[in-house]
């Protein structure tokens, strides 16, 4: 079933990503995802940023737009808007979404359409080779940074709470069955979800590397993700990295909403120019 | 100089606030009604309430539909007006209004005639009903109907209750009577016929013409961030959405807007951006996507005076050379600019039509000047387009950049086929993945900047031409301009021919012949000359004059006129 | 006092507000704040975006920046950094600011440099006439939003708190002694602080109005702005609306960690060259 | 063809992560060491491991600073590496190494020389350790020093521990070891002697030049955001910057940086942002908002080839028209290109004084191929500008726009003075409050555009003419392509002379006079001939011939000799 999101095409054997990163983990998680949830490649759409994370598209069969960094989310919610019945998911790297991007994911999150935000958080930028993200821990010297990052890391999390975001998680790409049911609630929950997924980076990042990670987060029991204060108080807690699902509200989407569908479900792409209503407009300028 | 086109021109002088817009709007439609020939334009300050704006309406038993400096009648809303547009002013100038707006050196004899507009709207019930007193009091002086106003005073200010409402009414009854009364004392003399003929037109503005060119061209998605004086169409479409099914949203930034607009082209929508410059500006990486993506894409550029925020509710022409050359890398792209509602109506409407064939970017230049006139036009004008269809169903092995002679490889939207659609802002092979492949890099650089680029060429429309043909001289213009310099060049009587282009890139191959051999006058509004520089370069001809405007405010036709006039005098009479 | 930040300059007279307008009193309340702080005009900086806000400084006088519609705060930035012996304040609408300039006001508080955000929040699009801003309500129906908002408002108190900003508090401007007080707290206080100012937009917000804002505001009393759970709790009340300082967390300023002013306090402005070091550098090349 | 600079030239393909970019920086430092006029450059791919990476170094008793295709050693560190390569491989190619890496067809008689280097590698401590052993084998062929290495190995492996360390040391002697014993066997003869002139030289890269000149022009300010090719700047100024008191600042988005630094430069400093054509393009605005405000700028645009992602590492001179006119508006800016090292250093640090001295923005546009490209040049050769300085007290009644005769309004800086300083993106009067005033509209549009941008050009620098000024033919180029372009040239041995530009924008006014009647042939890395048009719009000359090149890879010395010939053989042989 798995290889159904198999791609075989001539350019998705060579996997750009290097042994051993946390990529590759992703990459099994999706498909395993995609595959229980009984996806369609030619209904499904990963629209991705720039970076490592981003390259997901070419190694694993969906529709898919490789488009700019930071750019993902305004083209998924193009993609959903004009076509509601594509399943669509926005990816990228903790730079390209949480920093190029940033303006984008927070508006996104007012809007709520139903798309799903997978951020393949390694804390680093990987792509260009090892400058702090927002994520990256103060105090880790990098090529751009060698006095040690000072800057308050960003906490997506808290963030996205703070915004009332309709689903919030967070999970370790180590834990395959956790990552792939995390993954699934928030692809199948109706609005804007967001999942940071943790993973190291083997080549730039020499602090959150896979046992960092294991020893530093924790999965959430008990928690209640309808208590947005409660939400807040976990998404602070930083030592160690609370997992799981923090906060859902459920609430109508924009596509649910938007006028343009009030009296009529077709995709856009299938709509016709209704001609004589726009000669009716013309006709009322007399 | 007197225009050639007569009629009269009215310059209403108030601050925003002062409901001269809802006047404008209102009068146009009545005095259409009463079968006159109109035209209106303003010329207003980046503020919500005070400083100087001018509308201008002109009535003529002729079609009118350019911009004229000089006015016939002027009222005055406020102090300081009359100084303002002073240069507007001749001793042909009727001033009429309250004495109380106007300064004395511009009270002469048999040139003022004093209205106590504020009086008679403090008695219909507010000081603020001036507007419509002035609503009433112009078709009263020119003997006009004032059916379509009370109707539209009643649908505008129903939510404010019976007492506006009313109060509204007389003050334009009283305004009316008094314009008949001013008119039957003969202490002005219209001079205006009416013309039958214009009964079934539409008074439509060049905002107008551009969202229902696009409406028809098929655009159902509308991304954008507030800008003037863009926002106007999508205020337009927004008015419109559940009724023609367009989804209409304003985003975050105008970054998101432009990549909104290309998800959902890529989802198979036709999606439309409206902005200004400096919107524009952050929609250039998004241009660069499409380009390299081979999304198609529609960007609406109403422009103003840059650069940076400049003057945000005045005009210019100065963006043509970004439009050009935005984005980096190189990738073809479409510019059209429209001079006239017609060809607005029907570029807005084909350049969702080019942008899918093509699969390139389109980008039609206004300009304030040009979205915020309006004038009636018979709606058979209007060209009804075809929507072409192009879309084609992904195969299992679909290939999304295939290699093909002409550089358009079929596009498929997802959903639409059995197999998947990858398209890559990455240089990539021809399924879409990313390639690092020498000979690969190479064709698909060729594919996009040089075979799809031959082709558009190819399609490309050919300037309208005014005029013989065999003149000596020919003027050379583009965009809004069109009908000033018409207006202009008609009233010149030289041996001239016109030259207006509203596909502006990539201009058609055959130029040179048209062009060559004669003395060449460019005439735009920005500092450069741009479109004179690109025609040249372009044409290897040599461009003798360039007609440059760039203080915010449109070409007249007078002063276009003095000009060309000189020029041509100075060329022998020729 | 406060006429020494009266700019009497030909182009500052003729004030292009509406009348009524809530800017009038913002103008009223930072006279009053710059002079009972002692500022001095040639040592203080506004940099303002676009909007009927941004126009504040050509109506006070001080050093300014009329910029670019979103980025007051980036360019704030690169002026504190240049000199931190001025006082920098940006200044803009909620459009500019949550809007188009959304991310710089994210990632500005991560940074922490010792600026001072005014955000005059009238719920609307003023200069632009009338158009939803972030923070209007849902319901409210505009000339681009016939339909009437449906997004989630941002709550940029809320926001800044998740992000762990230096200080964060929310004023309306209607309570000028108040928002004196606020205002130079939070000019006074060392790193970053946003101040969302409440105001009425006479012309296009309808909603909330002089009266409305009395009615549904209150100002909070007994808060503990080092509690950021409660700062959080605060922060999302929504009816009525609280006002005051809701969170502060003093932490360096990104000035006081930067590297370029680790051995050496001089404004970069005054610094020439470093031409010996340079060549000492190049010498190491051989 | 050999090519005139003779020396040898040795391939090293191997996959990102193999250590080959450490291996390059050593084995030119100690080659240059050992007396060698070294050059290297890199070609690889957008990835982190693994991929197809070529660095190219050329060692020469001459100076060789150019590009060439014809590989005399070829080391392949992985299976493919030699297919990929193998239009540079030919009969007279040697091919060094492990058995296992060469693919059977290109093991030839005579021309292979197996070299157990994994096996070395393994014995030393582990297969990481190829590179170091390869470090050696080179200075063994040629007779060179290792010490330089031995210290390098030391500083940056210490962190890693002493095994390290000394399995690195190890490595490396055993590759010299085999070196020499190659060497001495005759199995390969080496044909390079030494240049004792060289010891005073350094090894610079085109990065270092850029930054290096930034840093003497007195910038104190850079903010960027990450993009190849262009963090490289960054990353060496981040590495000097407590010392040298350069504020290095990485942006949230180039839009930040953008702005961060006409924040910087408003508040007196010297700000520069480096970045790549997509950077770029989200810096449209900042750009316009510099031309408006009148607030000096310099950018850094490494460019790569587009549009959009392009290919990341790869390179181009596609951005020239982006360059020209981004922004929206009308207003003056300053092009540089640097085409050698020397130039970088000086033009960089110019950069910064032409900034404040016409108050406009700078672009100084490089790319992948020149900042990654490394060579040899004497010390001297480096240019110690001075930093002037123009900033001025702000008086109390100080107008930050004042209209002056030439369009330079002095400039103050807040806190310098009693007055204030009011900078404006909107039009503005002399004071820097907003204006809506005609006339001044039209002054101020004609300060920034026409007196700005005259005095810029008549301050523009000429071309860098090589060979005979009254040859029949001229060959033109820009950028990074000077040295491979002048070594092509030269060798051609025809009546050809070479005008490299490395002042772009705007051109001096007498171009026309040194091209007039000329066959002009211009050769630049992008698909449209930007340069060449513009070089044609400016100056009215017909380019005959464009020799572009647009697959990401940089001309070599051979293939361009091959086209001029061709060119020119068909012009009569002239
Ligand atoms: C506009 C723009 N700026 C910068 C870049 C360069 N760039 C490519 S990927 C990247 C960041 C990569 O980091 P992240 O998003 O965390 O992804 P990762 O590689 O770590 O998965 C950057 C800065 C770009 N492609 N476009
Ligand atoms: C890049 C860019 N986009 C859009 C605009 C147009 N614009 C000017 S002000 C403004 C919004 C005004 O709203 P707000 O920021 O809330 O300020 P207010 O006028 O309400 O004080 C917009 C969209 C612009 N100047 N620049
Ligand atoms: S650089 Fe880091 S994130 Fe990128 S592929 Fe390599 S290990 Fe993974
Ligand atoms: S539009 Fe609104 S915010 Fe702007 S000045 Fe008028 S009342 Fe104030
Ligand atoms: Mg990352
Ligand atoms: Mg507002």
């Amino acid at each position: 079933m798995e290889d159904r999101f198999e791609p075989g095409r001539p350019g998705s054997s060579d996997i750009a990503w290097c042994p051993g990163c946390g990529n590759f983990g992703i990459r099994n998680i999706l498909k395993k995802t995609f595959s229980e949830l009984g996806l369609e490649p030619n209904k499904t759409v990963i629209i991705s940023g720039i970076g490592q994370a981003a390259k997901m598209p070419h190694y694993i069969k969906t529709n898919a737009f490789h488009s700019l960094h930071g750019r993902a989310i305004p083209i998924a919610t193009g993609v959903k808007l004009s076509n509601p019945e594509l399943t669509v998911i926005a990816e990228g790297g903790d730079g390209d979404i949480y920093s190029e991007g940033g303006n984008h994911l927070v508006h996104a999150i007012r809007r709520n359409p139903d798309i799903t935000v997978l951020v393949h958080d390694n804390q680093i930028y990987g792509l260009t080779k090892g400058q702090a993200s927002p994520t990256t821990y103060p105090g880790m010297r990098t090529p751009t940074q060698p006095w040690g990052v000072f800057e308050e890391p960003l906490n997506p999390i808290s963030m996205a709470v703070a915004l009332d975001a309709s689903f919030v998680a967070r999970t370790y790409m180590g834990h395959m069955e956790k990552s792939v049911e995390i993954i699934k609630k928030a692809i199948m929950h109706r609005g804007f979800s967001v999942v940071d997924i943790l993973h190291p980076c083997v080549v730039f990042n020499r602090l959150n590397t896979y046992e960092w990670y294991k020893e530093h987060t924790y999965w959430m029991e008990g928690h209640d993700p309808y208590d947005r204060t409660k939400a807040f108080e976990k998404a602070i807690e930083t030592e160690p990295v609370p997992l799981g699902i923090f906060h859902i509200h459920e609430k109508p989407t924009f596509e649910e909403q938007v006028s343009a569908y009030a009296r009529d479900d077709t995709p856009l792409w299938k709509r016709a120019p209704n001609i004589d209503s726009i000669f009716k407009i013309i006709e009322k300028m007399r | 100089m007197r225009l050639r086109n007569g009629g009269t021109t009215i310059l209403l002088c108030g601050e925003a606030g002062q409901g001269i817009k809802t006047l404008e709007i209102m009068l146009l439609s009545s005095l259409k009604l009463s079968r006159f020939n109109v035209y209106g334009t303003e010329e207003y300050m980046s503020r919500v309430r005070g400083g100087m704006n001018i509308t201008e309406i002109r009535i003529s038993h002729h079609r009118v539909r350019a911009f004229s400096s000089h006015a016939d009648i002027v009222i005055p809303f406020h102090k300081g007006a009359l100084p303002w547009i002073s240069d507007r002013i001749s001793g042909d100038t009727v001033i009429m209004g309250d004495s109380r707006n106007m300064e004395k050196e511009f009270m002469r004899e048999g040139k003022t005639i004093e209205i106590p507009l504020t009086d008679i709207a403090i008695r219909a019930g507010s000081r603020l009903y001036i507007n419509m007193v002035v609503g009433g009091l112009i078709p009263g002086l020119f003997d006009g109907t004032l059916k379509l106003m009370n109707e539209y005073i009643l649908k505008r200010f129903m939510s404010k209750g019976k007492d506006v409402v009313d109060g509204n009414l007389r003050a334009l009854e009283e305004g009316y009577a008094l314009g008949k009364k001013v008119k039957d004392t003969g202490s002005f003399v219209p001079a205006v016929k009416k013309d039958p003929s214009v009964a079934g037109d539409i008074v439509i503005s060049g905002t107008e013409a551009v969202a229902l060119g696009a409406m028809a061209g098929g655009m159902n998605f509308l991304s954008f961030y507030p800008m003037s004086p863009s926002t106007g169409v999508a205020v337009f479409a927004a008015a419109h959405s559940e009724e023609l099914g367009i989804l209409v949203e304003q985003a975050e930034d105008e970054i998101a807007a432009g990549n909104m607009a290309i998800g959902a082209w890529y989802a198979g929508a036709r999606a439309m951006v409206t902005t200004s410059g400096g919107g524009f500006s952050l929609m250039t990486e998004a241009l660069s996507l499409a380009g390299m993506a081979e999304i198609p894409l529609v960007i609406h550029i109403a422009q103003r005076p840059g650069p940076a925020t400049g003057l945000p509710t005045r005009t210019m022409q100065g963006d043509l050379n970004m439009a050009l050359y935005a984005g980096h890398g190189e990738f073809p792209r479409i510019i059209l600019a429209p001079g006239n509602m017609e060809q607005a109506f029907r570029l807005s409407g084909a350049a969702f039509n080019l942008a899918e064939l093509f699969q390139v970017p389109v980008l039609i230049l206004t300009d304030q000047y040009f979205v915020d006139t309006h004038y009636n036009i018979p709606e058979t004008d209007l060209e009804r387009i075809k929507r072409d269809g192009y879309i084609s169903e992904a195969g299992e092995d679909y290939r999304r950049y295939i290699l093909t002679e002409d550089g358009i490889s079929p596009r498929a939207v997802p959903g639409n086929g059995k197999g998947v659609v990858i398209a890559n802002g990455n240089e990539h092979d021809e399924w879409g993945d990313i390639s690092e492949d020498k000979e690969l890099n190479r064709k698909m650089q060729e594919k996009r900047a040089i075979k799809k680029m031959d082709k558009i060429r190819k399609h490309a429309e050919m300037p309208e031409i005014i005029g013989n043909t065999g003149a000596k001289n020919a003027v050379v213009s583009w965009g809004s301009t069109y009908h000033t310099v018409k207006e202009a060049v008609e009233r010149l009587e030289k041996d001239v021919m016109l030259l207006h282009f509203s596909w502006v890139h990539p201009l058609p191959g055959n130029l040179r012949q048209v062009l060559e051999g004669k003395t060449i006058m460019s005439v735009e509004q920005n500092v450069g000359g741009q479109f004179a520089d690109m025609l040249s370069r372009e044409t290897g001809l040599n461009i003798r004059y360039k007609v440059l405007k760039y203080d915010g405010r449109p070409f007249s036709v007078e002063e276009l006129y003095e000009i060309l006039n000189s020029i041509m005098g100075g060329e022998d009479g020729r």
